[in-house]
């Protein structure tokens, strides 16, 4: 890990910790809801890659609007949705984010300016940039934040929607989550460049290249990127290598073909919750009574999660044919 | 009341949008500096400046995407396809995004984009563009479908659209643009979803949309004068959601339908009036409903294939006989 | 006759085919290493390597058309697309490109490629993922559209596709692909164009298509049961041409209707079933022709609503009361 | 001009000269006939960036594939295809290299492995790189070269074709013509990057940047650039800087919004023709007299081409059914 820590910031530190956790624990017992069958359809775990939505979500302001792809639980907690709306959907439940309408891969929090939750690669992209555009065109300073995976930069949608921002230098950040793999194709095997943040030369646009299990060092790329876009309307693309622990979705294989278990565990090395924590204890800015309470209030607000999803009720039947329309 | 150009009406309707309410603007391909590649927009960019009136690069996707995404933020965008056999290149953010949005978040997310150009076939413009889409637009579920063809109805159901919180799919007849009729001075709006008889009659009932209403009335008064046969022209204006009840009860009283449209037979517009028809009223029908539809051929660019690949009232006429059985 | 899966059956049509003609290869996400994202493919990239077994980046409207311009070529590309969801992206090679070369050309430009994979709902993956295309492939002149509901269909028609010279739209059913089904050792084909009789029956004509065949059959059997009603259960298995004599003649038997389909029902493949029938068999006719469509909405994620918007037995039978006016 | 002349070679540089110079001629008088209503549709011509194709061509042998857009004039004559074949087409007759089918936008000579003329910006770069993967699948050395405007590289279509052209090591050249306007729209108000060949960046292919006003430097790097893809599959981005010197399309203004009418007669000073031949003259490889008797000569061949597309019948009615599928 290249950040050094801040004394003065102990408060924040355990905050991201926090957050992390919060997420690894809540996916975990996703997963295990999946294997029970309470969680249905594609179900995309975000194990491994937490540094990244909390680091830069964490430099973010509540007016800014944040837009993932499926494999978004993370961002969405991240953002400060509770946990039990965000299980009570993927349980499809009518306390859901999204009304028990969009599952796992369409939460949706208005509110809180989380706008999906987008189940087609490459899809949200150029939404992220619409919404950046609507806050140049109201005059506003917010900054619009788009999450994707390596695979999705190969894709039309992205060429096209990072032309166009940064020809007409809106205020949004593309963070990429490089975590080697789109299902299973390596990175090598899908793109001519493996550099993905060198991909940002053909639209002339600040890049940035960043290691996506240290929190930290997600923040402050994130900041001073989020800077660039808020105060002179500059984009940028940001490259976050981490990985992912889990297989693609639950139906798919964690190893196998594509990868190995060794690799896979030469890569749980660099867990980015185990890495903070082991260097907030050196710092002595953590001690594990700390931590082991930290770890039991999570596992408790999960478990309320949990419970809730499970007591909360189904949507009625006529819920099927509402918000076809507005009405 | 003054007669203007179908093309003129479109561009009242867009610059008095504009006027009364600054969340609405037009993007899209040479709709700015060049005034529009059918100067509907001429003249917009001079009034409401280039963040209004905003030129594009050639990036269908990414620019009827990020036209969602403003619409998601709040705004009222307007996007100008050059002519819909492009909008193939975007019909994924028009049906996978703005189509499904509101519904897959529970109802919060709000689509108020209006995707608009020019369909249909126009003068020798041969295979790739000379496509006419509704029905493959009134396919889904969360788009209503406009399709006007006289300059009264093009603007109001212009302005209408505009201010409609649903994505709107806003089909022009690229030869009905130099077409004039008149419109009044004062504001007017024509509802979504409300068929309108053109010319009332007896003995037939002729559905049709777009180009295909002059067609139908060329061809009513030629079965007057030739056949003695009273004709209704019953136009569509909206394909959806659908006016059945107008069609219906002009059926009830004719007896018999025709259905005219310029694009393909298979799975075309006239397949869903005929399903719908014969089901609300199956007792009223003395003959079987007859199409009349663009050849189901790729647009050749000959001008005699052409015209011969075109519905006309020789053709309407022939299928009137049928029905009436005078063959 | 051994009973194997519908997948397995496919990827017998693919070895069978790609071993009697080396210009055949296969090109799409996931086909090659990791087997295929629903292993229809597996075992064919150790079988005839990575030349031949194509795994792509996600760029849909890339491969797309580099599986046209291969076939323009001289080859006889076979090109998966994970779930036609996807092909949305790809949609402007498939109508723009494929559909009219051979048009365009005047008869010098030949494009045999068969675009295929999995199309239609599966269980809860919501709006984005659960979506039935067959109706839009088949309103565009110059394609071939094919949806096999059986391992013997699925196999047969696939050899057909692939030694076609035209273009095929080859929808899969998602959920089938477990089903198994009686193919025989030997060599055969089912040819493309010609429905197929199911299920013999006197009183009632269901028409159907891929997954909904299951569903006619379930409900011509409770059909017999309860009502002592005889339906015929006519399977489409090619949409595109349309085999209307097999219909036809089981309707001037039956002189009812139901036609069956997963898809949303405005402008879907009932709606030209229904036109060409009340067409060529009005007189037959006892009773107007009730469609059970999957319900018109985007589909929800809950599996309650989920299962509310799909066609079922129940809903086939509710409609055959009312053709036989025993509502 | 950069190149110096090789007396040696002075019965090629002729041939280039009376190649642009036929180019020239045809188009003025394609232009002409358009004028009296004789040529319809959309007529792209290529005055001024004549040397783009034929400095090109030249390069390539009759085995390679030739793939263009819509302004393909310039590129059909100079692979060969007779002046009566290509003007036949553009009236729309039988004796057109399309039938009278595809007109001016849709050119195809399987002959000459002239594959179009296609109408969808960006929709045959995909293309393109199909038949270069078929040339190496099938073990030729046969290298496909696709033409297209700067507009088209903000599409994309662009970046996922030339993502798996790098990425699969495939023979082809893409050649962007670049006039500096896609229609209306100067470069720098479409593109975040001014320099077009810099796109090669995002994919690490090689990049060359030429002279498109000297066809002797455009013949030489595309020498170089053929011989990379030819000799070991190494795809290139060239970007020729050109001119057009008419309007988009022959219904399009010459100057006006977009660009001056100064910059055009600037421009024009780089003329490629008047160019060559004055070099040609300096360097004494050519008299005032062999270029008079060689501008006759073509005014003879295109007088020839007008009077047989006049007398050339249109195809016969039945034609409109034919091509729509093989037989
Ligand atoms: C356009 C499109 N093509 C294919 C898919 C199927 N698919 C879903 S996720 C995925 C891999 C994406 O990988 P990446 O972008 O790296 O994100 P990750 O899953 O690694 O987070 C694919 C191929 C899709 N959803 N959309
Ligand atoms: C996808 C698509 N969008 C828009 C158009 C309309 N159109 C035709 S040509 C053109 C400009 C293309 O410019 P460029 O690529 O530079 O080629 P040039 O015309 O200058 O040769 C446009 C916008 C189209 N044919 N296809
Ligand atoms: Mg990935
Ligand atoms: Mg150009």
């Amino acid at each position: 890990m290249t950040t050094t820590l801040d004394a003065a910031k102990q408060g924040f530190y355990h905050d991201l910790l926090r957050q992390m956790l919060l997420i690894r624990v809540f996916e975990e017992q996703a997963g295990a809801a999946y294997a029970q069958g309470k969680v249905g359809g594609f179900c995309h775990l975000y194990i491994g890659q937490e540094a990244v939505a909390v680091g830069s979500i964490a430099a973010l302001r509540e007016s800014d609007t944040i837009i993932a792809a499926y494999r978004e639980h993370g961002h969405a907690l991240a953002r400060g949705v509770a946990p039990r709306a965000v299980m009570a959907e993927l349980y499809g439940k009518l306390g859901g984010v999204s009304k028990g309408k969009g599952g796992s891969m369409h939460l949706f929090d208005v509110s809180r300016n989380f706008l999906g939750g987008h189940g087609i690669v490459g899809s949200h992209i150029p939404l992220a940039a619409g919404t950046a555009f609507a806050s140049k065109y109201q005059g506003k300073d917010d900054v619009s934040v788009c999450f994707f995976g390596e695979a999705a930069v190969n894709i039309g949608a992205f060429h096209e929607t990072l032309n166009m921002a940064a020809l007409w230098k809106l205020p949004v950040v593309f963070i990429v989550e490089n975590n080697r793999y789109g299902m299973g194709t390596a990175l090598e095997r899908a793109s001519a460049v493996w550099n993905v943040y060198e991909r940002a030369c053909s639209y002339d646009m600040d890049e940035e290249l960043v290691d996506g299990m240290d929190v930290v060092a997600v923040y402050d790329v994130m900041t001073r990127s989020v800077a660039r876009a808020r105060e002179r309307n500059a984009p940028t693309l940001i490259e976050a290598r981490t990985y992912r622990y889990m297989g693609h979705s639950m139906a798919d294989p964690i190893h196998g073909h594509y990868r190995t278990k060794e690799e896979l565990e030469e890569q749980k090395a660099r867990d980015p919750i185990e890495g903070l924590r082991a260097r907030l204890l050196d710092a002595e800015l953590i001690t594990d009574e700390a931590f082991a309470s930290m770890r039991a209030a999570i596992d408790e607000e999960i478990k309320d999660a949990l419970a809730f999803a499970d007591e909360d009720e189904d949507p009625p039947l006529d819920d099927l044919y509402t918000h076809v329309y507005t009405d | 009341m003054p007669a203007i150009t179908y093309r003129d009406a479109l561009n009242q309707a867009l610059e008095e949008e504009m006027e009364r309410d600054s969340d609405v603007f037009l993007m899209g391909e040479e709709v700015g500096v060049y005034q529009g590649a059918y100067k509907v927009s001429r003249g917009l960019l001079e009034k409401f400046g280039d963040q209004r009136v905003v030129d594009t690069p050639i990036a269908e996707l990414g620019f009827a995407g990020i036209g969602v995404g403003a619409a998601m933020a709040g705004l009222r965008p307007v996007i100008e396809f050059m002519t819909w056999n492009f909008a193939l290149l975007a019909i994924d953010q028009i049906v996978n995004s703005a189509a499904k949005l509101h519904y897959m978040s529970g109802g919060q997310v709000r689509v108020p984009v209006v995707f608009r150009g020019p369909g249909g076939s126009a003068l020798q413009l041969a295979a790739q563009h000379s496509q006419a889409f509704e029905s493959w637009y009134a396919h889904i579920p969360g788009l209503k479908v406009v399709a006007p063809a006289t300059p009264y109805d093009a603007k109001g159901l212009l302005k209408s659209s505009i201010r409609d919180d649903n994505p709107i799919v806003f089909i022009e007849g690229e030869m009905l643009y130099n077409t004039k009729g008149e419109v009044p001075e004062e504001e007017y709006t024509v509802p979504l979803g409300q068929a309108d008889v053109k010319r009332a009659g007896d003995d037939v009932t002729l559905v049709c949309h777009s180009k295909t209403v002059a067609v139908a009335l060329k061809a009513s008064e030629r079965l007057s004068e030739e056949l003695g046969v009273s004709a209704e022209v019953v136009d569509l204006r909206t394909i959806r959601p659908l006016d059945i009840d107008t069609i219906a009860n002009s059926v009830a009283k004719t007896n018999r339908c025709v259905i005219i449209e310029d694009g393909w037979p298979f799975c075309g517009v006239g397949a869903q009036v005929v399903d719908d028809v014969q089901r609300v009223a199956f007792d009223d029908l003395d003959a079987p409903i007859v199409r009349v539809t663009g050849a189901d051929v790729p647009m050749p660019y000959n001008k005699h294939l052409e015209r011969a690949a075109k519905p006309n009232p020789d053709r309407v006429i022939a299928a009137v006989r049928q029905v009436t059985y005078q063959a």
